[in-house]
């Protein structure tokens, strides 16, 4: 086989449109491509580009769990030329898909341990992927518990999977909204993401947390995790610098000597230690 | 140059200024030196090779600090920075404007205006070689120009020299990053290129101050200084403007005669 | 490797030769006072009396602007037309010094890290280096520093060193080298066995860049960058004549239903270059900047890539409108 | 000039303010005024807002003549538009004519509500010259630099 052209996406119908949020949308993309689709394999915390024809190309992560055959999903945010070009394309329309590239969550390692998520905002899709995962292989993991907040209530994204989770039995879900972002109907916890997590204190047992979220809340969430006795090898994260090529060669994503796209998305807390805090 | 020498050293020192923008020996040529302390402030130089237009770095807020900085100035250097100063750009308080005159000496400005009043002696004219391309490209047929600019436009490898250099584009986002609409395609192509200058001109049209930083920097030696100049020659007469003295009655876009000519509209 | 004499006429003959190939040549050629690479027919286009081009050649294997793929959108759907190898030319690049072929590896190391860029290697499979070693140098040149040479042959296919005679020294280093010096296998001569070092430029080295990554190891904090950068302006001019440098951004060129995707140069430089979407930006101020430049092509490389990403052409230093010379700040950084 | 002016139908794209020109070339078509119809009409507020950039995609994307038309000087709905854009105008011929773009092929005019027949005017006089300028290929040939071999190896 002739060498394959890294910048040429595969071809993918929208098979489903969810709008999650104001502004943020969740396709459901299928293969056109039907041996394209079989070949296809991914593994949790994997990422993309995914591409609007006409407009060009933007990174996310897949949403969707690799145990789940035959489609991926992506969630993003409208806010550049890219992501509302997508936000304009229809269920059925043709978009381009390039991936997975980057590492993964260290599932296999995970084996027999506790799970706490922690995500804020759009970040729970990075995490939703690692959770469904998780639960669709319940019995490899201890106790699972997700701590998710949003700006308010309408920001909150996954609304029905919120609800499933929230039905689990084997799950503790926690979820809160910034203070003044609640409803009068509103049953979960009000105030930041750290400080949620500080009273929900997740024993730090033969436990790994993984957090996602903006910059300024992971800053904030990792002390508390500290205090609560995580070890920095049981503290996970992602890091979402700029990138175009997804592949190592077009330089945007360097945090020192190592490459977001390459050497990441995924990092532990111990990996971040060594790399300066200020590129990322 | 001991004067401006011990000038600096000294405002440094006392703590006047905590920082001294100037030139120091280059590799082939002056080149800008920011000076921290007095015994820095040694290194200074001042003649007629010092070409760069330090005007450039007083917009940039990480260079500049809090404190109050110096600058030794060049002619086109002040007129820049008074077009700076009528576009609020600049803090008079913070800024001590110093020059070397014809007679060495040492010239401080206490204020914007005696920087106006010292270079109304200083008429800006077109340099010889500038001239010559001007008159060479007026000689020439319409297509014949717009061969020469293509062909100079096929050069540019758009590093935006040209923008980093002058003192008077200082917008931190500029018109080739906005990409709802993409006025211009960010890579490097004759026409993308060419559609680069001229939204560089038009942005410039009024403001520009003919100090040819542009021109110098250009890497591969494109004349793009021109397009602004002939500009500035252009429209003077045409809205009441004097090449290298920035008005404070708003810049040739902002403004309007309603006896502006019409001739070519129908 | 083979080495061979070939004289003045012969010189002549095997240009012509390759011409007549169909081969592309693209050599130096000056222009409105400055030295470039461009397309050229005949032997007496090529410049003689010049140290380096303000450019360097990359642009043979990485455009500044390259269509990645096209595509036409139809009702919803889209059809693709991919990159077509094919359409590359044979490209020979005739009279580029040491310092241009070493500039390849790193290149190379870059466009094929684990994911091959079928691209860039389209362009650099049919392309044959022609290096000329240097007889003369200037004081931004420092090959030496960074394990090259004037006559340095790694990365050439064929060597040429120039004769008083008008004749040149040959070394055939590839088999990509001896299939050019066959397009006229008559022009050459055998072997003067004449002293090629006799003719290459003094280069003397100014540092030892083993010294400079054991520093840059752990001067990521050191206030230097911002010593050094503080006249530096933001342009892009370093990064576009770098034979090394290769960060692109990637866009789009849509009309109406039809689009190519299209790569092009970028530079660690410009100040959104890492900008994120949230409007955090990573390396907000110039310092952060320069300090990636020099830590990417002197650590960052060659550690994850085992490949230096300097071949101390100088280009940089020239074309920088204010004088940021990298020899001057490498060599202050290595005395530190 | 064009050996097949016979066969040439000039593509012209005219940028014209909402207030004067639109309602001007709408009044032409109620009077049944017959005019060429080789003008695609964009409509702007003002003259004000019609960026100089505008021209320039429109000839890179094939058109082969612009106009651009507004309210009459005094006349501005929003008071100083038309006086400003006029500045502009005047500032971007210099420019264009110095590097070489073909400024007979933008034609500007002040067309009111009233002047219908003024616009058919405009519009079927500028179809002549440009007809007689013949394509604008000089600039599209630069517009499609990225299908040259140059620029893909």
């Amino acid at each position: 086989m002739s060498e394959q052209n890294i910048y040429l996406p595969y071809l993918m119908t929208i098979d489903k449109i969810t709008n999650e949020a104001p502004g943020v949308k969740t396709f459901k993309l299928k293969f056109q491509n039907e041996e394209e689709a079989n070949a296809f394999n991914f593994k949790a915390g994997q990422f993309g580009e995914y591409s609007a024809f006409g407009e060009g190309e933007s990174t996310f992560c897949i949403a969707s769990a690799p145990t789940r055959k035959g489609y991926i999903e992506c969630t993003f945010r409208e806010t550049g030329k890219v992501t509302s070009g997508l936000a304009d394309l229809e269920e059925g329309s043709t978009m381009g898909f390039r991936g997975p590239f980057g590492n993964t969550f260290p599932m296999d390692e995970w084996k027999g341990k506790s799970l706490v998520f922690i995500a804020g905002g759009i970040a729970l899709p990075p995490m939703r992927c690692v959770i469904q995962n998780a639960l669709d292989l319940r019995e490899n993991f201890k106790d699972i518990t997700i701590v998710y907040g949003a700006k308010s209530v309408n920001d909150l994204v996954y609304k029905d999977e919120l609800k499933e989770w929230a039905d689990r039995p084997d799950v503790n879900l926690v979820t809160t909204v910034d203070p003044g972002g609640e409803t009068p109907d509103w049953k979960g916890e009000i105030g930041f993401v750290p400080s949620i997590v500080d009273k929900t204190a997740p024993s730090p047992e033969n436990t790994i947390a993984i957090v996602c979220g903006p910059p300024i809340m992971i800053k904030f969430t990792f002390p508390v995790l500290e205090k609560l006795g995580f070890k920095d090898n049981q503290i996970y994260t992602t890091l979402e610098n700029r990138m175009k090529c997804g592949v190592g060669k077009c330089g945007r994503c360097n945090v020192g000597k190592l490459y977001v796209c390459k050497d990441g998305p995924v990092f532990s807390k111990e990996q971040l230690n060594n790399i300066p805090a200020e590129e990322y | 140059m001991d004067k401006l020498r011990q000038r600096a050293a000294a405002l440094l020192a006392d703590g006047t200024v905590t920082l001294v923008i100037g030139y120091e020996e280059g590799t082939n040529k002056p080149r800008p030196i920011f000076c921290h302390t007095a015994e820095e402030a040694e290194k200074l130089i001042y003649s007629s090779h010092c070409i760069h237009n330090l005007a450039v770095y007083l917009t940039k807020k990480e260079l500049m600090g809090t404190g109050k900085v110096a600058i030794t100035a060049t002619i086109p250097a002040l007129r820049s920075i008074l077009q700076l100063a009528i576009e609020n750009q600049l803090n008079e308080e913070n800024l001590l404007v110093i020059t070397v005159t014809d007679k060495e000496e040492v010239k401080e400005f206490a204020n914007f205006a005696e920087i106006e009043a010292y270079i109304a002696d200083f008429q800006l004219k077109l340099e010889g070689k500038e001239q010559e391309i001007i008159d060479k490209l007026e000689g020439m047929s319409r297509e014949e120009r717009f061969k020469f600019w293509m062909e100079e436009m096929s050069h540019c490898f758009k590093c935006y020299a040209c923008r980093a250099a002058c003192p008077l584009c200082y917008c931190t986002k500029c018109i080739v990053e906005e990409n709802r609409p993409q006025w211009i395609n960010p890579w490097a192509a004759p026409l993308a290129n060419m559609e680069w200058q001229i939204n560089r001109a038009m942005h410039m049209a009024g403001r520009c101050t003919g100090c040819g930083a542009c021109g110098d920097a250009c890497p591969v030696g494109i004349p793009i200084h021109l397009l602004t100049r002939k500009m500035m020659e252009d429209l003077a007469p045409e809205f009441g403007f004097t090449p290298g003295q920035p008005s404070k009655n708003g810049n040739a876009l902002s403004t309007w005669k309603a006896d502006d000519k019409e001739n070519f509209i129908r | 490797m083979e080495t061979k004499y070939i004289s003045k006429n012969g010189l002549n003959e095997w240009f012509s030769q390759i011409v007549k190939s169909g081969k592309r040549v693209y050599a130096p050629v000056k222009e409105r006072e400055q030295v470039e690479f461009k397309k050229v027919q005949a032997l007496s286009e090529v410049a003689d009396e010049y140290i380096q081009t303000t450019q360097s050649i990359k642009s043979a294997v990485f455009p500044r602007a390259e269509v990645l793929f096209s595509y036409e959108k139809e009702s919803g759907k889209v059809n693709v037309e991919d990159f077509n190898p094919d359409t590359v030319k044979e490209t020979v690049l005739w009279k580029i010094h040491p310092c241009d072929a070493a500039g390849f590896k790193p290149l190379t190391a870059i466009f094929n890290w684990d994911y091959k860029d079928k691209l860039y290697n389209a362009h650099l499979e049919k392309t044959t280096l022609v290096t000329f070693s240097c007889a003369k140098a200037d004081k931004s040149c420092f090959c030496t520093s960074v394990n090259g040479g004037p006559g340095n042959t790694a990365g050439s296919d064929v060597q040429l060193t120039m004769l008083p005679d008008g004749g040149a020294i040959v070394e055939i280093l590839t088999p990509k080298g001896e299939a050019l010096v066959q397009l006229a296998a008559s022009a050459f001569e055998n072997d003067k066995e004449e002293d090629k070092s006799k003719y290459l430029a003094d280069v003397p080295q100014m540092f030892d860049v083993e010294a400079i990554k054991a520093k840059l190891a752990t001067a990521f904090d050191s206030p230097v960058w911002k010593e050094q950068s503080e006249r530096c302006l933001g342009c892009g001019a370093c990064a576009f004549v770098c034979p090394t440098c290769a960060c692109f951004d990637i866009q789009e060129d849509a009309h109406g239903s039809k689009g190519k995707r299209i790569r092009c140069w970028d530079s660690c430089g410009f100040s959104l270059f890492t900008k994120h979407t949230s409007g955090h930006n990573p390396r907000a101020v110039q310092s952060q900047r320069w300090r990636q430049r020099i830590l990417h092509k002197f650590s960052y490389m060659p550690d994850r890539l085992s490949v230096l990403g300097c071949t101390g052409c100088g280009r940089c230093s020239r074309a920088c409108p204010v004088d940021m010379n990298i020899l001057e700040h490498l060599t202050s950084i290595a005395k530190k | 000039m064009n050996n097949n002016n016979s066969e040439f139908e000039p593509k012209i794209v005219a940028f014209v303010c909402n207030w004067c020109t639109y309602a001007g070339a709408d009044l032409t078509g109620t009077s049944r005024l017959k005019y060429a119809t080789n003008v695609k009409i964009v409509r702007f507020p003002c003259t004000g807002r019609i960026d100089f950039m505008l021209l320039l995609k429109a000839f890179a994307q094939g058109a082969d003549g612009v106009i651009v038309s507004g309210c009459h000087p005094n006349d501005c709905h929003y008071t100083s538009g038309n006086f400003h854009a006029r500045r502009r105008w005047i500032t971007f011929r210099g420019l264009l004519d110095f590097m070489g773009i073909d400024i007979r092929r933008i034609q500007y005019s002040w067309v009111s509500a009233a002047e219908g027949a003024k616009w058919a005017d405009i519009v079927n006089t500028t179809v002549a010259n440009i007809r007689e300028l013949g394509p604008y290929t000089e600039y599209q040939k630069v517009a499609e630099y990225l299908d040259k071999e140059e620029y893909n190896g």
